[in-house]
């Protein structure tokens, strides 16, 4: 039988910095698959997906839909071709309401000339129900979860009638129960025989969703084949070449005093029903990696805001080394020697039009003042080689950190953040978005962290992460703390029953199942069988 | 104006006065949605008062000018937007060029067609109609606000109510809005936010060609230079609005108003011209600090 | 210096007669700097073989010195013509620079400099006739006169000539009708927002002023159509402006400015001029009137008004009325 | 290393191109509306440099406008606006000269640096006030730099043409300032003076302390990614407040360096054009401090060229607007830029 959907012997070379990202790739997807796009950062995935979405154009190749040739100009034309893609990074509009998201640039009309936002927000609503995702059309984008955000670039899709859905990294921001939400959503669109294309690192998942599987290496394609005859490891030879496992020597040091301390810190804003944290107490201590997770939306994004002085406390203390540090700012905080890997690596993490040399030294501009009040360029060059080389960046220390792979500027901020730590380092999704070897990478940085005595507070919604290298695991439901257990307590820590936590299924701190857990219940159900094992 | 028994004469040339920033302010509104800063607006307004002069003189019609008068500056903005979004120039420095291209181009032209770089003088030009309703014109500040006005005064309300039914009610200005907030959302959509921003600057064009028409038409003459400043208090004024066209309407007229106090103050009060001249500036920028503190104090922020 | 250099190096001995004429500002809407040009240009036209430059100084007085040095030092020119009161003072420095460069002032005043010749118009008498005829309209019984003893005057900007004769003149003579008259006195801010100055012409009916006088340019044009359509008078300077509004403007002062012109230039390339020395012109030598023999004045100004006013004209023209032109 | 001197080619190839058609247009207007073209093209290229006296002249308006265009572009890096430059460049010239009249004795040694105090201060207090409100209330900058500004200019106008207005002048002027505060003139007969040396100097200091000392490179960062400069510690508020000192204190200088070589007496509306001006050049000079100087050097040229070809020739001062014009519209084009950079990626690659 004929594909669905045939690119052929496509070649991309980006001018910017005449880098073959596409050599020659074919790829063939069948209708009602779901088909795997694997591959290491940089592999060149994204590149023949935005081709295949007309945002960019292949300098040579050739695409078929059903057997018939087609040049996708522009995203237009690829709508008009029942084609629609979700970006790695989202494009909404924050302002905007879902509904009105959904409908940007196809709006329902009222007069023939009227935005006509009730019917808008009805079909949106209908296409949310068939699909039954969680969303209500009405919400402004940024009131949602990143899930949820994902949730509404689905729907534009499906709102345009899309047959072949392209979603890029989809799950990397995802949580554990997201993902499997994700997961049976579009297992029931590959049933109603739409055709999805799906990009990931992330082998497990590749194994439990997708049919057939495309494996590309650097630019080319290394391998095509059925899910069901490979495994994981072969998966992971064939992407990077070696294989790779997520269990690391957890030598524990014997030092234990603690350094950072939270007591009953509430954090609530102006005209919002409930305190986004909730009366949370714990503390971090020396050698100790304290993971906190939960489902985004929770509270981990403002518990990070709090413990890195961005957003202000409305009551309770924290204590740095017996220092009363709850009302510090930022800048305060930063000279008491505290690092910080944020999760937004882009707005945050790194200034993207300024230089690696520039992003590297922010923290710490300075320790290279001559006495002249210059800055010393050479220190500061020297040192700035030194980073590149022992973290293995590939960039030159000019280049604009934005022109560098979400790895490499992931690199950068870890370079910056601890090559000098005192004893406390706080880490956000440190491993968004990168592949397995890039993990691996970043995981063995945080052990040395703490094999160095430092306390480490590693915030992140990959539970795979947290049961790797944590030596506490804490979970947070509506900015309350439901759980906090030691990872060796082997009684609770299988996958599915700290998401029974995440779910507010559970609390170990009150008796009573908070009010609204509710509605969570048989989802849970469903989605508890549905976990997949490694 | 006949003024009736209660009329406040300041009340009534306020509105006058603040048409031109009005006009120019909801055009340029536009563009600043679609994430551009227009300062081409001065540019545009005395682009719109030669042009739509010149042309009723001609054809000794006064619509017929107007029109005239609002296409050609609308294709002297489609050559400034061009430039900016085609050529992706700077927008602030393209903006520079435009006010200064008006200037120089109305100059020369006028020496050309007229043998004057100076006062244009259109004889017997029929002046802008005046809504009167007599009966009306009594009641206190409404009557001021609404009747005795020129034809143009009207279009500036209209432009305000039409406005707000473009941005919040069609597609367009939902499109136009999505444009300035996030341009990679619209591309992602299928559309091209480069339209949206060129029909919002053809729209400034549009608006700011009746505010020069305004200067113009009320007058049977062009005076170079006539635009003097508001299309600058027209961009003030769309801040100090907070881009909204309503919000636009109420900053036109504080600014209006605090003019025509001045203009009457001139005659009263015993302070050199020159203080009471910078009287108007002095109370919208002290409004806009104190706007300023109030959304600072109620939004409250991080530390 | 170079500059001089220059002049040295281009002898003028046997070389044609030529002009520069500086206008300080543009030419255009300026009927005094109209009539400049005209003057320097009929004289020149009658004269083969002479010719004449005009250079625009432009609005921003800090460049004048510049621009005229510039002009100066092309060594071309036999004498630099121009019109204004600062002239003088601003010429002082290139003078100085340039010893042999001759320099005619109109609407100026210096004595005693031997590179320069000037002549000054008394606006004293100008703008006490114009104030008069104010007074008699405000105190009639004029269509659109009121009974309230205000008149009104708009002006561009403050500067010197303004404030020492223009508007003391302008009150006397209105004072001269009734001493009760007051003059409100309104400041646009520059020469071209006809805009705000309508609104300030509004501002002062309202007030109850029935006679504007106005020195503002392009400006003016905003007070004639606010004027008219509250049907009040203006007074207009140094020209014969009638035509622009009529029936609202009811006087108009003219300088005989192209005559003054003609005939000095004409002096200067006969070599004729004594330099070093300054006149004062008043009306009685005929170069400032006050216009009388044009229709729209008749229509717009009845019989016995324009009697009254014709007296007091003929008082300052025979010189029984003697109006000082102060020390500029 | 080749896309940079790639893309260095591109900017020249495109400054090139953005000038050629500035050229044609203008050869175009003149050959319209001049009856001896020929003679006003050759004035209003060669024109500036046809003697010591234009060509000082070109130089001396040049001062100014590098001082705003530094100012400006002090602003602009730190993505602060003003539009205030005008008033700015006003209330400077206005201590400085205040400052010289109350102090006739002073010598100049201490009375020149006293006056430049004075006109830095000004203008640094003014647009100070706006800054200062971003900084307690975010109150929108770019606004309140104009308006401020505009108030600004007839308060200064009462002053110039009041309290301070020479008695003895029919111009709206001030009283001159004694000799000792006159800036030495370096190349008569023109209006050059060695203020010029300092300002370059100036520029070249504005470079150092943007590029390397703490201060300019946390300034930077605020401008391009405030939050990662609040993250990475840097007290982002401080630089709301400090650009725009350091801009207004710049305007300021402008002012008084305009008039204590040149005219030694404030004029009315001296600043005319100075303020814009100065945002013109500094985007011309993409916000480099040492791209200013070539830039402000180029505007001079141009409107020095449009002079002597209206002194000399018959073209009027609107032309000179127009190829300014013109050359704006052009000189900041991406396209053209990217454009020619692909056509010579091409051909080297
Ligand atoms: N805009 C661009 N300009 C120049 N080169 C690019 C650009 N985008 C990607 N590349 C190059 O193409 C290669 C493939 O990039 P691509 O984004 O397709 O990788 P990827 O497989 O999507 O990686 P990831 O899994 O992190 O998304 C990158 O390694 C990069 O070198
Ligand atoms: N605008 C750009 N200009 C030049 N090169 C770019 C640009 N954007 C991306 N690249 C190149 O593309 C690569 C990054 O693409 P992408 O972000 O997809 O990489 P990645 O898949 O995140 O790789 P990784 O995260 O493993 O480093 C980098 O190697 C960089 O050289
Ligand atoms: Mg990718
Ligand atoms: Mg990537």
């Amino acid at each position: 039988m004929t594909p669905y959907l045939k690119m052929q012997n496509i070649t991309k070379v980006y001018p910017a910095n005449n880098l073959k990202a596409n050599d020659t790739v074919n790829l063939e997807v069948f209708k009602g698959e779901i088909h795997a796009l694997v591959g290491e950062n940089g592999a060149g995935k994204t590149t023949l997906m935005n081709i295949l979405y007309g945002l960019e154009q292949p300098d040579s190749g050739a695409i078929y839909l059903n057997g018939t040739e087609v040049r996708i100009g522009s995203p237009m034309v690829a709508h008009q071709h029942g084609i629609g893609m979700v970006h790695q990074h989202f494009k909404l509009i924050q302002e905007f309401t879902v509904a009105e998201n959904v409908v940007l640039g196809m709006e329902p009309l009222r007069g023939k000339l009227f935005f006509d936002r009730r019917q808008a927000e009805q079909t949106v609503a209908e296409v949310i129900e068939e699909n039954n995702f969680h969303l209500s059309p009405a919400a402004r984008i940024s009131e949602l979860s990143v899930g949820q955000m994902q949730q509404v670039e689905i729907v534009k899709m499906l709102y345009r009638r899309a047959d072949l859905l392209i979603l890029d990294e989809p799950t990397s921001v995802l949580t554990e129960q997201e993902i499997q939400r994700l997961f049976k959503t579009l297992r029931y669109l590959a049933g109603q025989g739409k055709t999805i294309i799906l990009i990931t690192h992330k082998l497990g998942e590749v194994k439990s969703i997708s049919d057939r599987i495309t494996v590309m290496r650097k630019g080319e394609v290394a391998a095509v084949r059925e899910t069901a005859e490979v495994d994981e490891y072969e998966l992971s030879r064939l992407m990077v070449g070696k294989r790779i496992m997520l269990d690391f020597d957890k030598e524990v040091g014997f030092c234990s005093e603690p350094i950072l301390s939270l007591q009953q810190v509430t954090a609530a804003r102006k005209h919002q029903d409930r305190p986004l944290l909730d009366n949370i107490s714990f503390s971090a201590s020396t050698c100790e990696i304290v993971g906190i997770t939960g489902v985004a939306g929770n509270g981990l994004s403002e518990l990070e805001d709090v413990i890195s002085g961005l957003m202000p406390v409305s009551s309770g203390t924290i204590l740095y080394n017996d220092i009363d540090v709850t009302h510090m700012s930022a800048m305060e905080l930063r000279k008491t020697g505290f690092s910080y890997v944020p999760t937004d690596r882009l707005k945050r993490g790194s200034s993207l039009a300024s230089s690696i040399r520039e992003n590297m030294i922010i923290t710490n501009h300075h320790d290279y003042l001559t006495r002249g009040g210059l800055l010393d360029g050479k220190r500061i060059e020297s040192h700035v080689e030194e980073l590149i080389a022992g973290y293995q960046i590939d960039g030159r220390a000019g280049m604009p950190i934005g022109t560098l792979s979400g790895g490499n500027i992931q690199k950068v901020i870890l370079a910056r953040e601890l090559e000098k730590v005192r004893d406390l380092v706080l880490f956000a999704e440190p491993t968004w978005g990168l592949d397995v070897a890039g993990s691996e990478f970043i995981y063995q940085k945080i052990l040395d962290v703490r094999k160095r005595g430092a306390a480490v507070i590693l915030i992140s919604s990959n539970l795979d992460e947290i049961l790797a290298i944590a030596d506490t695991v804490i979970v947070l439901y509506r900015g309350r703390i439901v759980m906090k257990r030691p990872v060796r307590d082997d009684a609770v820590l299988s996958r599915e029953r700290i998401g029974e936590y995440m779910l507010g299924l559970k609390d170990d701190f009150s008796a009573a199942i908070p009010a609204g857990a509710g509605g969570f219940l048989e989802r849970a159900a469903e989605e508890g069988g549905e976990g997949y094992s490694r | 104006m006949n003024s009736g028994e209660f009329s406040i004469p300041i009340i009534h040339n306020t509105v006058s006065i603040m048409t031109p920033f009005l006009l120019a302010g909801i055009g340029g509104l536009m563009t600043e949605l679609a994430g551009m800063l227009n300062i081409a607006l001065e540019g545009l307004i005395l682009i719109g008062a030669f042009f739509s002069v010149v042309f009723a003189a001609y054809t000794g019609s006064l619509m017929l000018g107007i029109l005239l008068g609002i296409l050609t500056t609308m294709l002297f903005a489609y050559i400034f937007g061009a430039v900016t979004l085609y050529l992706k120039a700077n927008v602030f420095i393209t903006g520079l060029a435009a006010n200064l291209l008006a200037g120089g181009l109305t100059t020369v032209l006028s020496f050309y067609l007229f043998g004057t770089k100076g006062v244009l003088r259109f004889e017997g030009l029929p002046s802008l109609p005046v809504l009167r309703i007599p009966a009306l014109h009594g009641i206190p500040v409404i009557g001021d606000l609404l009747f005795g006005h020129n034809i143009l005064v009207y279009f500036g309300w209209a432009s305000v109510l039409l406005a707000w039914i473009l941005i919040y009610k069609t597609p367009f200005g939902f499109r136009l809005r999505g444009t300035g907030s996030n341009p990679e959302a619209i591309e992602a959509a299928g559309l091209k936010p480069g339209n949206y921003q060129m029909a919002g600057i053809l729209i400034s064009g549009l608006t700011c060609g009746l505010a020069g028409a305004i200067l113009t038409l009320n007058l049977g003459a062009y005076v170079p230079n006539i635009s003097s400043g508001r299309g600058w208090i027209a961009l003030v004024v769309i801040y100090l609005g907070g881009r909204t066209p309503f919000g636009i309407l109420g900053a036109s007229f504080v600014f209006g108003l605090a003019e025509s106090l001045s203009n009457y103050a001139q005659g009263y009060l015993d302070i050199p011209a020159d203080f009471i001249l910078a009287f108007p500036y002095i109370i919208t920028v002290t409004a806009m600090v104190i706007v300023s503190i109030i959304k600072y104090k109620t939004q409250g922020d991080s530390k | 210096s170079a500059g001089s250099g220059e002049s040295a190096d281009s002898p003028k001995a046997d070389k044609p007669f030529s002009l520069a004429v500086i206008v300080p500002g543009v030419t255009a809407g300026s009927p005094i700097y109209e009539q400049l040009v005209e003057g320097a240009r009929k004289a020149i036209d009658e004269n083969p073989g002479t010719s004449m430059k005009v250079v625009e100084l432009g609005f921003n007085q800090a460049e004048w010195a510049e621009k005229l040095t510039s002009v100066v030092a092309t060594g071309i020119y036999d004498v630099v013509i121009t019109s204004n009161p600062s002239m003088p003072f601003v010429s002082m420095e290139v003078a100085e620079q340039f010893p042999d460069q001759k320099f005619i002032f109109v609407d100026g005043y210096i004595d005693g400099h031997p590179q320069m010749a000037s002549y000054l118009y008394n606006q004293v008498e100008q703008s006490y006739m114009l104030g008069h005829l104010a007074g008699l309209i405000t105190t009639s019984s004029m269509k659109g006169a009121n009974p309230s003893l205000k008149i009104g005057m708009i002006v561009a900007q403050e500067y010197p000539a303004l404030n020492k004769m223009i508007i003391p003149g302008f009150e006397m003579g209105a004072k001269a009708v009734n001493s009760g008259i007051t003059l409100d006195y309104r400041v646009v801010g520059n020469w071209y927002d006809a805009g705000k100055a309508g609104e300030l012409a509004k501002s002062m009916v309202d007030a109850e002023v029935d006679v504007i006088g106005v020195v503002a340019g392009g400006a003016a044009a905003g007070v004639f159509e606010v004027a008219k359509l509250r049907n009040k008078y203006v007074m207009y300077w140094d020209d014969n402006a009638y035509a622009q509004a009529p029936g609202v403007i009811a006087g108009c002062g003219a300088l005989k400015q192209a005559k003054l012109v003609y005939e000095v230039v004409t002096d200067a390339l006969n070599g004729n001029i004594v330099y070093g020395t300054a006149r004062v012109l008043s009306a009685a030598d005929g170069y400032i009137e006050f216009i009388t023999d044009d229709p729209n004045y008749r229509a717009t100004v009845p019989e016995s008004v324009r009697e009254k006013q014709q007296t007091v004209i003929n008082a300052i023209v025979s010189g029984e009325l003697v109006l000082e032109a102060p020390e500029l | 290393m080749r896309d940079t001197s790639s893309s260095k080619f591109a900017a020249a190839a495109g400054l090139g191109i953005t000038l050629g058609a500035a050229f044609l247009i203008m050869l175009l207007m003149i050959l319209i509306m001049s009856e001896t073209p020929g003679k006003t093209i050759y004035f209003f290229f060669a024109g500036p440099w046809a003697n010591t006296y234009y060509l000082g002249n070109m130089l001396n308006a040049a001062v100014p406008l590098m001082l705003t265009g530094l100012g400006i572009s002090f602003a602009f890096r730190a993505s602060m606006f003003n539009l205030g430059g005008e008033g700015q460049v006003y209330i400077g010239g206005l201590a400085a000269a205040s400052l010289a009249l109350a102090l006739p004795g002073l010598p100049g040694i201490l009375g020149i640096p006293l006056a430049l105090a004075a006109a830095v201060g000004a203008g640094a207090v003014i647009a100070g006030l706006s800054g200062l409100f971003k900084y307690k209330w975010r109150t929108d900058e770019l606004i309140s730099t104009f308006l401020i500004s505009n108030a600004l200019i007839y308060i200064v106008d009462n002053i110039i043409t009041g309290v301070l207005q020479d008695p003895e002048s029919n111009l709206l002027v001030t009283r001159k300032i004694a000799v000792q505060y006159w800036f030495t003139r370096i190349m008569r007969p023109s209006n050059l003076d060695i203020s010029i040396f300092f300002v370059i100097l100036l520029a070249v200091i504005a470079y150092f302390y943007l590029y390397k000392t703490h201060q300019g490179y946390e300034m930077r960062m605020c401008g391009l990614d405030p939050e990662f400069a609040r993250y990475g510690g840097v007290n982002v508020r401080t630089y709301f407040l400090l650009p725009l000192l350091i801009s207004g204190g710049l305007h300021g200088l402008a002012g008084a360096v305009s008039f204590m070589g040149t005219q030694h007496m404030l004029f009315k509306g001296f600043s005319g054009g100075m303020g814009w001006n100065g945002i013109a050049v500094a985007l011309i000079a993409r916000n480099n401090p040492l791209a200013v100087i070539p830039a402000a050097l180029f505007f001079a040229y141009i409107e020095a060229g449009a002079k002597s070809a209206m002194i000399n020739a018959d073209v009027t001062i609107e032309i000179a607007a127009v190829v300014q014009a013109v050359v704006f519209y052009l000189i900041t084009a991406q396209a053209l830029y990217s454009w020619i950079d692909r056509k010579h990626r091409r051909r080297s690659a």
